[in-house]
Formats: structure tokens, C-alpha cells, sequence
């Protein structure tokens, strides 16, 4: 067991990354019904960004900059790139996602000239090095989860308790009645992004922290490993997103434990697959009926 | 019973709490025109949904041609909680999909239009042909079918030549009126070789003269293809013109059967659905 | 209007194909330009992808080089030499278009790749036009094996595996280690194999593990070298991996040492070291301060020319494979000297036979390609001051 | 009928221009020319395209496995055609290997060298088509279930999976783990491409307007109408299905053909995105858009378009702007002024030939009209 702690205190941390992004593919998801394959690059994104103005100017200025750009970028994609779409298919919708993934990926490319960045100035503090129960890791590995859970909480609230979180259920719910009730569907789903990109930009920061080198593909693997978590918990579901992140993180690190390296990632898939074919509506999610 | 095509027996359709057809029975017999009428949200869609394969009765079977095609009982795959009559007496489970149901000989048309949109109407037809097709992919693509191919087709212009399509064989399905939409429904459903056809309001927001045109052609189909023709309508002209017999349900409930004329004095009818009908 | 553009689009592709035929003729006159006589040297490095950090640098020292000997005489006539860069974004499958690139230049000799799949898949279209190809450093030995063209000034990985497992195991006295590569990556995946095959000759332990593309967490992976008991991690793995992995093992409290190949010999590793808790060694192929002059000159360079400056990865320390782009250079040029032409068949005949004095040490071919050497640098990172410094020369018996 | 007999003779005569034009450039330039590269690669990509078209455009399953079902045709198409002399030193961490046979040997050792080669590689690639296939069936028995967007997460999933599983070090005897696989035959010209490609892509074309393509539209325009007139979904779409991946199998077998060298890393899902992209330049449901768009991709990527990585394009020198990756930023723009405005691509759901039909109907109307 004191073997396995390290595993498990990395796995809690990754898990808590990987929530923070996987919130932002759920209330998309909730929402428009459309897998944001953007998210993940905006993530990666927010880590350029933070590279950039950490470099040139004090935490206490850069990290509200980082945040502030990341929420303005998620913003954009969703006017520019699909609210034009809103009525078109669903398969438009997603070229478009996967379009825009590819636009930022490149766009990151041609500024960082395809070389990944390293984090030179990483945040003091949370990035220090502790001792716990005789495993040794960074201070942000122990903050990430926390900092999570609270986030989420606050989300919570703010869904279940203020007159814009009660839109966006409505707007989930069933678009053209919120619509009619007088919702303003646009602000709800511009609303929707902003707080997935505030929350994969408070990810973003927590994450190459701890990985210092942001490359323009670090937003790949992290974004589908979250939208697994979103999946696996039941897309729509915020607390079904989180606990997803968690049992992922878990089990991924401590495949690694078990010396399975090779099949980390491929696990993920796997266990993507089995959950839509065995329970497609993941652990929380609400049974859709089709109309026929 | 000889000659008796369609025989429906103590289906039950429920959506969780909901009884959307509660224990129907009807029989249909060769050659027949039956109406299955009834106020808007009685469970009539429903009906031909279980009948066409679309749902999985909770409990009943559907009988096509003396042959038991669907069964269902409470305990049955789907795990309904259903505690109605009927309950003990099916004990297996039947469920073939809508494509089987069609290839016994069954083809149906639907309340809200739904023709492939980026065909012309001649393929709109022609793909309706594919189930009757022998060909297997590989035949089909290095066109060892050509026979079949120009039989089908041969058909196919046919049938618009019936229906009076031909004209507009190249257009686009959805560029077409309304009222040759409808009609354009029927020549692909009938060009699935069906012995019982299904009809969903066909005449749904038609006018009078369109509905007397429509009344008139099925009457023309039924007599020229020898079909059986099972219907679901609003429009009580239609209805009572062409119908050999009528089933009248409310509230998933079958509450009166008969002939247009006995259906017209039902009292029961008149309470539930023709008092209150606007379009009667 | 959608049928003009589709018109214009088909006619377009039309075009190009024809323009394939008719482009060929002013091409083949090319070196006649400006009256001047040049001759075409190809670089074939990849600038982006995982390999483009060290990519960049390798072309660095050819640029040097290029400036401090931008002519060479060939046949008493003076010919500006003329540096052709192709990005071949390090993966195999730009490589062939990358090469045919090149090749389309009309240049007389190429020089790269860092990283030996990419360079495995431009051999096949340089050897079809018979143009000779100098590795700089791929040390993969299937680079040099099956290709007529290809030849290398570095050691290759049967040599560099065995060296850094003898060093490891007679002296830093490990006795078990753990080999961490990149799944999909023939260049670790050679490395690991020829180190734990020297290892366990030795009488040492190995285990060894992969890692997916695109991993950034290497948490767990050290945790697994520390549960090993693993007294030294060898990884070799490209310099962005590189970084993680030193920051994860110090994070993680990992005692041992670090084992690196000459992929991490860069500014970039060693910076990421400074001030943290890791023993890192690396096998390369020069050590900075070897050639004094060639510092002091690059040095200049760099610090004059923003561009490369950025390229090097914001410094001005000498990484190895800068080094060896320089010799690469040089050796290009005797070749071509010795050729007595800028046809590439004369220059692929004359290469075999090159022999050349360069920074690294002495450059010969052997038969199948490869350099003859037996000896490389192990550096080890200070990290204190953030510069490499030199341990030992390493040679295996 | 007389039109019918018009777009055979206009796709005729652009077929054998093309073709022709492939022969001239063959005979003419040297095979490392960058021309042969590219139409090389085109074709191998009109193919892809054309296959995920196949799926996407005419059945309408999103499915992203398309670079899963390359790597398992490219795999087989090296692992059965290494030359047995050579698998020692391209087995190199694997003692050889555990296959110990080349197709293209066992052919040339009844059909002689030249014959027997070219049979072996011709069946290294349909092996690979099969695998290919036979794979999309066993993966298409849960996944195929699936809506649109879950679909194509499971399929991209599953690429994912396959890719590490042929980076697995156990499976080293036979897929060389992490190591390249080289030294295999291949075709230097770029007229085999094409004709190969072009056999291909005339098959996905004649089985597109079979009855069984018909089906597949039916059921991309309303699957529930298309069930209620007979039409067997599950089988329908398995069908497509394992076709499209048998395609993209032979079209990865091609790709290892023309990168000369075969690793697992080229075939990311990154590959499955930009053939997604083609298909969406040139026209979701259109063959002929794919193919078109795949040429202009490949020319103006691969060539075209180089200078705006490196300082030079047009005659304008700007090496602060054209610098690395430009060329794929000023692309990705180009992509989403496409997805966003012009949806339809470049050919929409028409095949080439129809642009004589629109011609036609457009004069009818017309006359018609007044």
C-alpha cells in the first residue's frame, strides 16, 4: 500500500486536471450536443499564453492576463465558428470544431515555430517541492485536487442558484422551449464557454506547473482524456464529469504502477468504448429518448 | 379465419407511466380498407409503430398472414413493469426490426413526410426496390445484377406512370407540391411489394379536393395491386368514403369497432371523438 | 458562382500537372545564376515536431560554417556554396516530399537528418537520385546499412548504447537500471535495446519501460525506477521529454543518476537541471571548450544574429550537434572537393574516401557508411552554475 | 439517354487525359521529381478520401478510424513483403522476425521476378484491405450502435488502440515494435498510383450507384424511413463499414509504399483530420470532390505553398513572416473559410459529369420559364 501512495496521490492530481477540462466538454456538450474539439487546444493555448506572460511580467499581473485571454479565446471560437452553424448538422458542427482545433494547433505552431515551450518562470509556491507520507512531489500536485473541488462546488452553485445557471439548464434541457420561454440562448451558450475556458485556464495553469515544457499537441491528449472522464461520467452530468476525471486519473497511473506503460493511453479508449456500448448515459447521466 | 391478414392481439405499448395503447385487439382481413381513427394523442401512431416493428409492444403479439411475427411479454427483454390484463399469457420474445417487418410484406408511409431528401423521385422509388433486391454487394457493384437492375427500374417507371409522377421523375423529392409528396410516399411504399399497406394521414393538410383525389386513389391502388390497406386519418370524408370497417381508440383504448355507418351512430364515438372533432 | 470556383479549381489542378513537365528546364540550368558559380548543399533537418529544437541547432553550426566558408574552389574555379533548408517536420512521412524537395534544388550533396526514421525515409529518394547524403547525427545504425547514399560522421547506437551502459555500470557503480523510451520511436527503442543488451552483459539488471507520444506526467514512471530500486534512469529520448523527465525525477525525489544519449547533450537540458537535485550524464560528440576557437567563433555568431540566438534556444552555449553540423559542412566540402564537381555521382564517388580533421575528432567512412569511431564525451550537468561539465572520454573495448 | 452517353464520353476523355498526363510525367521526369512525389501522394490520398467519403458523405457515419484502418493496411502490406534476405537487418531487436516469407518472392518464384513481384505486392495490398476490413467488423459489431458524435469518439478510440497495440514491444517478431519496417518493394513511378488508385476509387464509384450505394444515401438522408422501406441498418452500415476500412486499408498499403518506410507514428489521428478535411474541401458526397480536393491539398502543401515556410513565396521575400508553419496556418484558415461559408466544398454532392447536367437543366428551365 505505502508502495502504491505515490500512484495514487499523482492519479488524484492528474484526475483533478483532467476535471477541470472535462467540465468545460460537458456544459458544451449539455448545451449545443457537440463535442468541443477545440477545448483541449484552448487549454494548450492558456499554457502558451502563460509561458509568454510569465516571461515578461510579474504572477500577479500574468495570471489574471492568462485567465482573461483564455475566456475571450473560448468566447471567439463559439461566435466565429459555430453560432453560424447553429442551425446546419451536427456533422457541420463538428468539422467546424475539428477545424478550429486544427486552425489553433497550427496558429500555435507558426508563433512557437513547432519547438515546445518550456515553463521558465513557473508560479512560486505550488511549485515547490514537499514530502508526504514519504513520497515527494510538488506542492501543486496536493493543490490541484482541492483547488478542483472547490471550483466545482462554486460551479454548482452558481448552476443551481443564479437566475444564468437556471438559462443554462433550461437551455440543456430542451433548446427551443428555453428559447421560447425567453431565454437568451446566445448569452446562455456564450456564457457556457466562458466558463469552460475559465476553468481549463485555472487547469491549464495547475497542469504545466507541474509539466513545465507546453507543446502545441499538449492539449490533445489531456482534452480526450477529459472528454472520456465527461463521457464515462455522463455527459451533461458536472459532478459525473468530476468523478469520471478522478476514476481515470486513478486508474491510469496506477496502470503505469502495474507496469502496463505501454497501454496507459490506449486504457482510456478502451474504457470509452465499453461505457458507450455497455451504458451509453455513463454513471450520471439522464436516459435521452429518441423521437421517432 | 382464412383470408385474415393482420391480427393484433392484446398489444399493450407503455412509456414508463404512460399507457400510450392499452391492450388493442383488431383483425384485418384480405382486400379490406380499415380506418383506425380516434382524437389527436389516442395512441394511433403508436399502434402502427408496434405493428410496423418501430416499438416493442410491453406485452401482445402481432400476427401477419397466420404467422406470429411479434411477441412480448412484461418480463421480456425491454423489462417493462406491466401489470395488465394479458400479462401471463405471452411467454417469448419476438422483435424483429421494421426492415423484416417490410420485407414480410408490410409497407408503410409516414404522418410527417419523411422521403430521402437528396434524391430525385424516381431513386426515392427505386431505393424502396432494394429490399426486394437478390443481388449481394459484391454482384451488385460489378453489375451482375444488370437483369434485376432493369427489371427494378422497369418497374419502378411504371409505378410513377400509375401514380403520375412520371412527369416529374428527375426532380428532386423535395422540391415536389405537397400533395405529390404524399402521393410520391405512397409509390415508395408500394414499391416494396407490400400485401398490407399502411397509411399515416395521408391526407394531412390537404384540402377537400386533394383529400377526394387521394380517396379516390387509394381506392384505384387497392384494386389494382389487390392490397390491403390499414389507415390512420383525421379527415372523416376520407375516412368514411373509402373504409370497409373502423376501429375507433381513445386514450390507448379500443372503444368502438364497425362499419362507417355504425361508427358514425356510436354514441361512444360521438362522446369521445366526433363531438369534439373539428375537422368532422 | 460554386460551378466557377469548382471550374477554376479543376483547371487549376490541371495546370499543375502540366506545370510539371515544363518546369523541368530552367531547373537544370540553376547553377548559372547571377554569372556566380554555386553549388547547392542540402540540409535536411527537421525545425519542427519533437526533434526541431535539436534540428535548429544542428543547422546552426552548417550556417556557421557556411559563413566563415561561404566559397570553395572546385577545379580552380571559386563556387559560392549555397545552403538549400528543407523542413522535414520530423516525421517519417514528410520525409519523402521533404527529400524530393531537395532534390528538385538540384543539390550536390545532403546533409542530415537529427533523428534516424525521417532520414531512413529521405534515403530512398536520394538514393534513387544518386545523390549522396551525409548523417549528422543518426546514430540508428539501419540509416547507413541498406542505403547505397547515405553515409554518417557520428557514432551509431551499437556503440553509444554499450558506451553509457559500461560507464554506468563500472563507473558510477549502478547495478540496476531502468531504460525509459518513447513508444513508436525507432531512435529510443534502438538506444534501449543496445544499452540493456551491454548492461546485462555486464551482469547488471534492467528494466524497462514506454511511454505514449505526448506524455507530459512522467510521475509514475520514476516512481516505478525508484520501485525498481534503480540506482541510474537511462532515457533516451528527444529534449522536450528530456526536460520533463528531469523534472519529474526531481520532484519525485529520485536518487540515482540520469542517463541520457546525445539527444539531451543541449543548453535546454542542462538549464532545466540547474538548481535542481539530478546526477545527469550524457554520451556526445563534442565537448564545449574542445576547440576553443570554433567556441569563441560560433559564440560570436550567435550573440550577432538574433535569429540564431532563438534557434539555440535563447543562449549562446555550444550544443554537440552544432559541432557536428559544422564537420558535416566541411566534410560536404571536401567531398565535393575532392570530386572536382558539383555532380552529385562524383561527389557520392569521392565521399567514401573522404578523410577529414574535424572539431569532434577525426572523420573517416568504413565501408558500410559510418564513421570510424571509438570514443565518445560523457558530460555531466552542473547544477549549479547550468553549463555541462566534462567527465571522461568513453570508449568501448 | 443522350446525356448519359455525353458524361461517359466527358469521363472518359478526363480520365484518359489524366492518366495520359501521369504517363508524360513519368517518362519525362526523373521518379524523385517532386512532381511524381506529389501526384504520388495525391493519389494515395484521393483514395483515403474517397473511402472516407464513402462513410461519412454517402452512409453519414462520422467515423475518425481512418488512420487506424491505414496503419493496419500499410503494416501488412511492409510485414509480408520485406524481402526474407533483408528481414534480418530490418528485425534487427527481433532476431529476424517471426515471419520468414515475402509474397512478392513467392509470387516471382512461378510468375518470375518481374510478373510475381508486382502480383505479390498487388496481393500484400489486398491482404491489408482485408485485415483491414476484417477488423472494422469486429469493431463495427458494438461501435456501429452508436449516434453520429459517439460514433466517431469510438472510432477515433479505437485507431488510437490499434496504434499502440503495433507499437507493443510483444508483438516485436512481427510489427518491429517501435521500429521501422523498410526495405520492402515499391513502385517508383507515379503511374501505378494512379492506376491502382484510380481501379479503387472506379469500384467505391460503381458500388456508390449500385442499389447497395442507394441504400447507403437512403439511410444517410433518413435512416428511420430507410428501416420502415426494408432496409436492414445494422447491416447496411457494417457493410459500409467494413468497405470504407477495406479501402483505407489498401490506401494505407499504398502509403507505406510511398513513404518507403512504415512506423505507427504517421498514422495518428491527426491523419484521420486532414483526410477529413479534404473530404470537406471538396465536397461531402461527392467522389470526385475528394479526389480533386486531395490534389490541390497535396500540390499546394507539398509544393505549391513551401515557399511560405521558408522566406520566399511569389518573389516576396519576407522571411520574418514566411517562416515555419505558416503554410499550415494560412491552410487552416482556408479550412475554416470553407467549413463556415462554403459548405458544400467544391463540388457539394455532385460528381464531375454533372456539371454538364446543371448546363443542361439550366437551359430547360430557361426555356420553360419564358
Amino acid at each position: 500500500m505505502q508502495e502504491m501512495f505515490p500512484y495514487f496521490l499523482n492519479g488524484i492530481s492528474v484526475g483533478g486536471q483532467y476535471a477541470l477540462i472535462a467540465i468545460g466538454y460537458t456544459l458544451v456538450y449539455g448545451i449545443l450536443r457537440l463535442i468541443n474539439f477545440a477545448h483541449g487546444d484552448v487549454f494548450m493555448v492558456a499554457g502558451l499564453v502563460m509561458v509568454y506572460a510569465t516571461a515578461s511580467m510579474p504572477f500577479y499581473i500574468a495570471l489574471p492576463l492568462v485567465v482573461l485571454a483564455t475566456v475571450v479565446l473560448g468566447f471567439l471560437i463559439e461566435r466565429v465558428a459555430y453560432k453560424p452553424l447553429r442551425s446546419a448538422p451536427r456533422m457541420s458542427l463538428m468539422i467546424s470544431a475539428i477545424g478550429v482545433s486544427y486552425l489553433i494547433q497550427n496558429m500555435a505552431f507558426y508563433i512557437t515555430g513547432g519547438v515546445p515551450q518550456p515553463v521558465s518562470n513557473p508560479i512560486p509556491w505550488i511549485s515547490e517541492n514537499v514530502t508526504i507520507l514519504g513520497a515527494s512531489t510538488k506542492r501543486v500536485t496536493i493543490i490541484t485536487p482541492i483547488l478542483t473541488i472547490l471550483l466545482v462546488v462554486a460551479l454548482v452553485y452558481l448552476i443551481n442558484h443564479t437566475k444564468i445557471g437556471m438559462a443554462m439548464r433550461a437551455a440543456a434541457k430542451d433548446f427551443e422551449t428555453a428559447q421560447l420561454m425567453g431565454i437568451k440562448i446566445n448569452k446562455v451558450i456564450s456564457m457556457t464557454f466562458i466558463i469552460g475556458s475559465f476553468l481549463a485556464a485555472v487547469g491549464s495553469m495547475l497542469y504545466f506547473t507541474n509539466y513545465p515544457s507546453v507543446a502545441i499537441t499538449s492539449g490533445g491528449m489531456p482534452g480526450l482524456k477529459a472528454f472520456v472522464a465527461a463521457v464515462f461520467g455522463g455527459i451533461g452530468s458536472i459532478p459525473g464529469a468530476v468523478v469520471g476525471a478522478f476514476i481515470i486519473g486513478l486508474c491510469e497511473e496506477v496502470i503505469k504502477g502495474l507496469g502496463y506503460t505501454t497501454f496507459s493511453d490506449a486504457f482510456t479508449f478502451a474504457l470509452l468504448i465499453v461505457v458507450l456500448c455497455v451504458k451509453p448515459t455513463g454513471l450520471f447521466g439522464e436516459k435521452v429518448t429518441d423521437k421517432v | 379465419m382464412s383470408g385474415q391478414v393482420l391480427k393484433v392481439e392484446n398489444a399493450t405499448m407503455q412509456f414508463g407511466g404512460v399507457v400510450a395503447v392499452d391492450n388493442l385487439n383488431l383483425e384485418i382481413n384480405e382486400g379490406e380498407i380499415v380506418a383506425l381513427i380516434g382524437p389527436n394523442g389516442a395512441g394511433k401512431t403508436t399502434a402502427f409503430n408496434v405493428v410496423t416493428g418501430v416499438y416493442q409492444p410491453t406485452n401482445g403479439a402481432v400476427w401477419f398472414q397466420g404467422e406470429k411475427i411479434i411477441e412480448n411479454h412484461p418480463q421480456g427483454k425491454m423489462k417493462k413493469m406491466y401489470k395488465g390484463e394479458h400479462a401471463g399469457e405471452y411467454s417469448h420474445v419476438l422483435a424483429p426490426t421494421p426492415d423484416k417487418i417490410t420485407k414480410l410484406g408490410m409497407a408503410r408511409t409516414f404522418q410527417n413526410i419523411r422521403l430521402w431528401k437528396s434524391q430525385t423521385v424516381f431513386d426515392n422509388v427505386l431505393i424502396a426496390k432494394h429490399c426486394r433486391a437478390t443481388s449481394n454487394v459484391m454482384s451488385a457493384t460489378f453489375r451482375f445484377n444488370r437483369k434485376e437492375e432493369m427489371r427494378q427500374r422497369q418497374n419502378v417507371e411504371e409505378l410513377l406512370k400509375i401514380v403520375g409522377l412520371y412527369e416529374e421523375r428527375d426532380e428532386l423529392a423535395t422540391s415536389l407540391p405537397y400533395g405529390k409528396q404524399r402521393r410520391l410516399e405512397i409509390a415508395r411504399a408500394l414499391a416494396a411489394e407490400p400485401k398490407l399497406l399502411l397509411l399515416d394521414e395521408p391526407a394531412a393538410g390537404m384540402n377537400p379536393q386533394e383529400t377526394d383525389e387521394l380517396t379516390a386513389f387509394i381506392g384505384e391502388m387497392r384494386d389494382r395491386f389487390g392490397l390491403t390497406i390499414f389507415l390512420i386519418e383525421h379527415h372523416m370524408n376520407l375516412v368514411m368514403g373509402i373504409s370497409d370497417r373502423i376501429y375507433v381508440l381513445d386514450f390507448g383504448k379500443l372503444i368502438a369497432e364497425g362499419t362507417p355507418a355504425e361508427i358514425q351512430n356510436n354514441q361512444r364515438v360521438i362522446d369521445a371523438y366526433l363531438g369534439v372533432a373539428d375537422d368532422a | 458562382m460554386k460551378k466557377l470556383l469548382a471550374c477554376t479549381l479543376a483547371l487549376v489542378m490541371a495546370l499543375s500537372l502540366a506545370a510539371c513537365g515544363g518546369k523541368q528546364a530552367p531547373e537544370g540550368e540553376a547553377p548559372a545564376e547571377n554569372g556566380d558559380k554555386v553549388v547547392r548543399i542540402g540540409v535536411f533537418e527537421p525545425q519542427t515536431g519533437d526533434n526541431g529544437a535539436g534540428g535548429k541547432q544542428e543547422i546552426l553550426g552548417m550556417q556557421y560554417a557556411n559563413s566563415i566558408q561561404p566559397t570553395v574552389d572546385i577545379g580552380g574555379e571559386t563556387y559560392e556554396v549555397k545552403l538549400e533548408i528543407v523542413d522535414n517536420r520530423t516525421s517519417a512521412e514528410n520525409g519523402p516530399s521533404a527529400a524530393a524537395e531537395l532534390v528538385n534544388r538540384d543539390v550536390s550533396i545532403v546533409l542530415g537528418s537529427y533523428g534516424s526514421g525521417v532520414s531512413m525515409a529521405g534515403g530512398k529518394v536520394f538514393e534513387e537520385a544518386g545523390i549522396p547524403a551525409v548523417g549528422v547525427t543518426c546514430t540508428n545504425p539501419q540509416v547507413t546499412a541498406d542505403c547505397s547514399v547515405y553515409h554518417r560522421i557520428c557514432f551509431t547506437d551499437p556503440f553509444q548504447g554499450p558506451a553509457l551502459a559500461s560507464y554506468a555500470y563500472d563507473g558510477l557503480g549502478v547495478k540496476t537500471a531502468y531504460v525509459l523510451g518513447m513508444l513508436g520511436s525507432d531512435y529510443d527503442q534502438g538506444l534501449m535495446y543496445y544499452f540493456t543488451e551491454a548492461f546485462e552483459a555486464l551482469g547488471g539488471t534492467v528494466v524497462s519501460e514506454e511511454f505514449p507520444e505526448g506524455t507530459a506526467n512522467f510521475v509514475s514512471y520514476i516512481n516505478n525506477a525508484k520501485s525498481a530500486g534503480a540506482g541510474a534512469i537511462f532515457a533516451p529520448v528527444s529534449i522536450n521529454y528530456a526536460q520533463l523527465i528531469v523534472e519529474a525525477a526531481d520532484a519525485q525525489g529520485f536518487e540515482g543518476a540520469l542517463l541520457g544519449s546525445d539527444t539531451w547533450d543541449s543548453n535546454m537540458v542542462v538549464e532545466s537541471a540547474k538548481g535542481k537535485n539530478a546526477d545527469v550524464f550524457v554520451t556526445t560528440f563534442y565537448q564545449e571548450g574542445g576547440n576553443p576557437e570554433f567556441d569563441d567563433g560560433i559564440r560570436e555568431w550567435i550573440n550577432a544574429n538574433a535569429d540564431a540566438k532563438t534557434n539555440n534556444g535563447g543562449n549562446d552555449m555550444v550544443a554537440a550537434v552544432t559541432a557536428m553540423g559544422y564537420d558535416a559542412y566541411f566534410t560536404a566540402l571536401e567531398a565535393i572537393k575532392a570530386a572536382g564537381s558539383t555532380d552529385p555521382k562524383a561527389v557520392l564517388e569521392a565521399l567514401p574516401s573522404v578523410s577529414y580533421e574535424g572539431i569532434c575528432g577525426h572523420i573517416e567512412f568504413d565501408e558500410v557508411g559510418d564513421a570510424k569511431r571509438d570514443s565518445a564525451f560523457i558530460k555531466t550537468a552542473n547544477t549549479e552554475t547550468g553549463v555541462w561539465d566534462f567527465v571522461k572520454v568513453q570508449s568501448v573495448q | 439517354m443522350t446525356m448519359q452517353k455525353k458524361k461517359t464520353i466527358f469521363t472518359t476523355v478526363v480520365l484518359a487525359a489524366l492518366l495520359a498526363a501521369c504517363v508524360i510525367v513519368d517518362l519525362t521526369l526523373p521518379s524523385f521529381h517532386i512532381a511524381v512525389t506529389v501526384i504520388k501522394k495525391a493519389t494515395v490520398y484521393a483514395l483515403v478520401a474517397a473511402s472516407m467519403n464513402l462513410l461519412n458523405g454517402f452512409t453519414g457515419l462520422f467515423s475518425l478510424g481512418q488512420a487506424g484502418f491505414m496503419l493496419l493496411g500499410a503494416y501488412a502490406y511492409g510485414v509480408l513483403t520485406i524481402p526474407v534476405a533483408k528481414r534480418a537487418s530490418v528485425y534487427q531487436y527481433f532476431d529476424g522476425g517471426a515471419i520468414q516469407f515475402s509474397l512478392p518472392e513467392i509470387f516471382a518464384g512461378f510468375l518470375g521476378d518481374g510478373v510475381g513481384g508486382v502480383v505479390g505486392m498487388l496481393a500484400a495490398l489486398l491482404v491489408g484491405g482485408i485485415l483491414a476490413a476484417l477488423m472494422a467488423y469486429l469493431i463495427g459489431l458494438p461501435v456501429l450502435r452508436l449516434k453520429s458524435d459517439y460514433l466517431a469518439i469510438a472510432t477515433l478510440g479505437f485507431a488510437e488502440i490499434l496504434r499502440a497495440f503495433f507499437q507493443w514491444n510483444a508483438l516485436g517478431p512481427i510489427t518491429n515494435g517501435s521500429n521501422l519496417l523498410k526495405s520492402y518493394p515499391t513502385f517508383s513511378k507515379a503511374t501505378p498510383y494512379v492506376v491502382l488508385a484510380g481501379v479503387m476509387i472506379a469500384v467505391i464509384l460503381l458500388l456508390i450507384n449500385s442499389t447497395y450505394g442507394r441504400a447507403f444515401k437512403a439511410i444517410r438522408d433518413d435512416e428511420v424511413a430507410a428501416e420502415a422501406m426494408g432496409i436492414n441498418l445494422a447491416r447496411h452500415k457494417r457493410l459500409a463499414f467494413v468497405i470504407s476500412s477495406f479501402f483505407a486499408g489498401i490506401g494505407g498499403g499504398m502509403m507505406a509504399m510511398y513513404m518507403g518506410t512504415i512506423a505507427a507514428a504517421p498514422f495518428k489521428s491527426s491523419l484521420t483530420y486532414e483526410i477529413l478535411l479534404i473530404v470537406v474541401i471538396g465536397g461531402i458526397g461527392s467522389i470526385s470532390g475528394s479526389v480533386i480536393a486531395s490534389f490541390l491539398y497535396i500540390f499546394s502543401s507539398e509544393w505549391l505553398l513551401r515557399g511560405l515556410d521558408s522566406g520566399e513565396f511569389l518573389g516576396i521575400s519576407a522571411p520574418g513572416l514566411f517562416k515555419n508553419g505558416f503554410r499550415m496556418a494560412v491552410f487552416s484558415v482556408i479550412i475554416m473559410v470553407i467549413v463556415l461559408f462554403f459548405r458544400r466544398g467544391i463540388m457539394g454532392d455532385k460528381e464531375l459529369p454533372d456539371l454538364l447536367d446543371r448546363r443542361e437543366r439550366k437551359h430547360k428551365k430557361e426555356a420553360a420559364g419564358k
